[in-house]
């Protein structure tokens, strides 16, 4: 039985997981940095407790102190949501020696699925297929001696890593020696971990990834698969499922495979298997990941299982609630970012000024932020995933570019227009996504294709509303009768 | 009134007649709420200014226009090489006095968890560096400067 | 082929119109009175045209000056939605001989199905229970003869009628003239028509509707029932889908009934068969409604039909699409309405200051009103219909709560606290949901139940922020560096 | 300060320190937000201020409360029947001088395509009838006092 649960994460899976809590009849407790004590996290909780200290290492990452919170407020389990400690089997013992539950598997399994050459080794030894490639257990000099049997292109990734941290492709040997050493910095900065190993870069591959939920009574199930093969820097922007790539034949063998990977490390909770699947159907273990994922929405639309609230159950050691895999319709996942697809997808920051999200049938918001907020280097540029589901995978992107074109965001650079030019794409239309896609279709680096009439309408609404003296306006009337609202409409507002 | 646009400064003076702002077949009524007249289809449109900026709305489009202050220099800045976000130097690649040529690494940043390299913007010569590994950088700052050839 | 559609229609059903255009492809030509200028929904259209005129008569139910904006236009359809002239047969007749395509079912179906007597009398000739009663042709003089051979308590319903106008239960002989004279002067200014007919009261019963869907390749379907109990005013506030009062047989048996009533007049497109079902387990036809429903958003959430965009098949003349009926978890439909519950439910006008709808899995919201709207007494006073999905009722009911704990609404009352109230009361989550149920839990009528520290707290905010000079500063800084935002955030926000 | 709640008049006078206001266990925090604390849990609250009315939401309760000027009557209105909505008088039932029991049926008005009745609201004489048939009223007009007994 979980009474109370401390999240010890932020941002919107903070918010996806609080509110599962409140449905559950369970208490949320948040812990927040000082530079979120205003987050829409810290309002969803129950009971929320600022972390002392600067930086993710002395606040999110800070594993005493957030243990310390959650004795002290009467939490009997901690969840960790996705990144910061949810994949630190440190910490899922040390929340367990404390005489709490661990929202997730053994730290046993996400030490064997942590580090991705042991997950190797036991995938190999359970008999699932694995990338070819090298482990790499020396450091730099042993990576520049081995990448040339392994071949180029090839792909540098963080052995105790995860999220496009510490992965580096290389296409040719001239740049493999500043690679190796920015791939193994980041880890190092990343996961205080700066092994790297080589790995074949497949091209032309889909990232297909299958969901598998495990329970304390002994059943493991798949939950059929996401396809995420739309990348750009190595991490996702727009996923699906189910996958056009895979017939019924190919999904059971996947989820079977998946299954099996999960039952090779004893897991229990929610979990992903990723897979590289090649043009002709041969299907490759890429990693498993010990934790709820950032895509898991798409997943619950077609399901209709609620994997969060499985989660909990899960933990209490309760049976899960689903029963036989049943998907329905289409589910498409886009992840606004605020980066700038015209710069190379670099990170941007600035103040969300207007943030308003699209609404209507078939559409879910999953997001941290509302309008008013600041978008800060301090945390992932993510500002939200846009979920649509519909009865097909036309209609769903269909309803994908029609929410896309109400979604208005103000003030700070996102990939809302990319994001709807891809929804767009024929290649896409037609389902031809590849890890390698937006280096196909834009090898130059995309730029808004923007007719003039926009660039003119925009002139002219900027210069009119500067010359109204719009943009120093103390306020605007609202209302009709001359009675005009607070300012606390302004502030007190929320998008959850 | 003249802005900064991605595609260059543009000047535009549109007509005004009461709430009614005129340019070319474009008509803009700005009362409570913005709305946007084209061949006689009306569309709601969004505008909001962020410091110098002005952030436009309109038919799924997004727009960054840089107000220009009347007098203001029309010179971009050139030969500068300035910090996309906030961040840490990690690394600098190059010396002062180094010739480098058109995307050459210069130096490496990291910003929302991420390493970003610095490239050359030209070819030239690396006149002045103004941050070492280690230092904090906001945004916009001038981490160094190429003198051209 | 449908390629231009003119929805006659405004507020939360033409958004809803729109955006299933937007989707399929077809553009949305919107029609609206001057006091509707500055309305969502003539935002999702691509082309919005002012309707001349004032009030209703003039402008929404005007059907030659929207034939010709049609025309004008270069529409090749007309949606009519619900309420206004959805099923006003001689529009649907006006809009044919325009020489347009009718979003809707013949205009024979909705004269046999709109006028209720005959309805009566096409369900008894095929076989459909009908509830005791008697069709009265005369006036109110006949009305007066008859009711004492119906009983009481009796229901007075509009010959013509739907949607709660012009209908009255009447418990005793006493009020027997005031009650009937105000059903027929509601009748005549609601339908133009002020027929009324005698009804047994059947007290303890639950309303529960079937959807269909009907098109013109020969196929007749239904999508379930809609549980319809909870009403006030004779209007529905809380609707859910599956019912609980119903197991899979006679699920089937009503929605055969249902189906045959459909057949019984040559049905085209999406109608709904409502019945009374007793404690006993039998089943009454209520009326068809040969329109789209308020409530449809709940059939969809169970079984993945959009319903709409089914209509705009049917109507192009192309089969639906989708199959055999499949129906996962449960979906409940609350319907927000300006209204204060603690006085009787009488509608109330105000400024939607502040409008926060709740986000989060399952959780959809069908509105025509953001932030910054002000509520009239022009119109209908329902401002939203909140939706959740969830694998079982349940789960559903703790989402229901868990989304009006976070919805927030200042400046104008609403039935907010009330719904609130309602999805945690042990009848609500025991099922035991009856027509008569608001009357039965309270029959001196609602009052909220409010903590003394809720006030205190409230009389603490107030105080606080009016000591302050909150309730007239210009602005407050939303931004942390100083800059503020143009007050156009105010005004071009948007929570559709 | 005072206001008039649906439980009647209340005054409050909270202390002030900063942007912080207490009142008995309750502190509230008022700065680019509002956060209520109560027994060390913190809560997001919102206020806006729409003609003298302060309306509130507080953990899922919405309160709208009237502040009352300093020297306002403490009165509340008495004897007075007012349109809870603006919209048009269909018909009246009583006539001047005429007496009436609590509950009875005074005038029947049309707003958002109902019908409602104004019914009295004690025992009395119809004093004044301000209303006939046909009328448009707005909200909060006087339709017609009651006179006690």
């Amino acid at each position: 039985m979980i009474k109370r649960v401390l999240v010890a994460n932020r941002g919107e899976i903070a918010c996806r997981i609080l509110r599962a809590c409140r449905e559950a009849g369970i208490e949320g407790v948040a812990v927040f940095a000082g530079n979120d004590s205003t987050s829409l996290f810290t309002e969803l909780a129950d009971i929320s407790i600022e972390l002392k200290g600067e930086g993710l290492t002395e606040t999110y990452l800070n594993q005493e102190q957030i243990i310390t919170i959650a004795l002290e407020n009467g939490c009997d389990s901690v969840h960790p949501g996705f990144g910061f400690l949810s994949e630190r089997a440190d910490f899922a013992n040390a929340v367990i020696a404390a005489g709490l539950i661990w929202i997730g598997p053994s730290a046993e399994a996400i030490t064997n699925m942590g580090d991705k050459m042991t997950a190797r080794m036991t995938m190999k030894a359970a008999g699932v297929p694995v990338i070819p490639g090298v482990e790499v257990k020396g450091g730099l000099a042993e990576i520049l001696e081995v990448a040339p049997s392994v071949g180029f292109p090839l792909l540098l990734k963080a052995t105790a890593g995860g999220g496009g941290k510490g992965m580096r492709a290389v296409h040719s040997p001239d740049n493999l020696e500043i690679e190796a050493k920015a791939a193994m910095r980041e880890a190092l900065n990343a996961f205080g971990d700066d092994r790297v190993y080589v790995e074949r870069l497949l091209t032309g591959s889909r990232h297909i990834e299958i969901q598998v939920l495990a329970d304390s009574h002994g059943r493991t199930i798949h939950l059929g698969e996401r396809e995420c093969s739309v990348q750009r820097r190595h991490q996702k922007v727009f996923e699906e499922s189910p996958s056009i790539a895979l017939d019924a034949q190919l999904r059971e063998e996947m989820g079977e495979a998946a299954c099996e990977a999960a039952r090779a490390v004893d897991y229990e909770g929610a979990g992903t298997v990723e897979f590289l699947v090649t043009p002709k159907g041969e299907f490759f273990f890429l990693e498993m990941n010990t934790r709820i994922q950032v895509e898991h929405p798409v997943t619950e639309m077609v399901t209709g299982v609620d994997i969060v609230r499985e989660q909990l159950r899960i933990a209490a050691g309760e049976p899960m609630s689903c029963g036989e895999l049943q998907i329905r319709g289409h589910a498409i996942e886009v992840r606004l970012y605020a980066e700038d697809p015209a710069n190379n997808f670099l990170p941007c920051i600035g103040e969300l000024a207007v943030f308003i999200p699209p609404e209507g049938p078939g559409v879910r918001l999953d997001t941290g932020v509302r309008q008013g907020d600041s978008v800060t280097p301090d945390y992932d540029p993510m500002l939200a995933k846009l979920i649509v589901w519909a009865p097909s995978r036309a209609e769903a992107l269909q309803r994908m570019s029609r929410a896309l074109d109400e979604f208005i965001v103000l003030g700070c650079t996102t990939n809302l227009r990319f994001l709807r030019e891809l929804c767009g794409h024929p290649d896409v239309v037609d389902g031809w996504t590849t890890t390698d896609m937006i280096e196909r279709l834009w090898p130059d680096g995309w730029t808004p294709d923007m007719p003039s009439i926009i660039l003119d309408a925009g002139l002219l609404i900027a210069s009119a509303c500067e010359s109204s003296g719009m943009g120093r306006q103390k306020r605007v009337n609202l209302s009709t009768t001359g009675e005009s609202p607070s300012p606390f409409n302004t502030i007190s507002r929320r998008f959850p | 009134m003249e802005f900064k646009t991605t595609f260059g400064r543009v000047e535009i003076n549109p007509l005004k007649d009461g709430n009614m702002f005129h340019h070319e077949n474009l008509i803009l009524d700005i009362g409570q709420e913005l709305w946007l007249t084209i061949d006689s289809r009306r569309f709601k449109v969004h505008a909001t200014k962020v410091g110098d900026d002005w952030w436009v709305h309109v038919l799924g489009h997004t727009l960054r226009l840089e107000l220009v202050e009347p007098g203001a220099s029309g010179m971009d800045d050139e030969g500068e090489l300035t910090a996309p976000m906030p961040g840490k130097i990690l690394e600098v690649l190059v010396e002062e006095g180094q010739r480098v040529s058109s995307g050459d690494p210069l130096m490496i940043m990291e910003a929302m968890k991420m390493e970003h390299r610095i490239v050359a913007s030209h070819n030239g010569i690396v006149d002045k560096i103004h941050y070492s590994a280690g230092e904090q950088v906001n945004q916009g700052a001038e981490l160094l400067s190429l003198s051209d050839e």
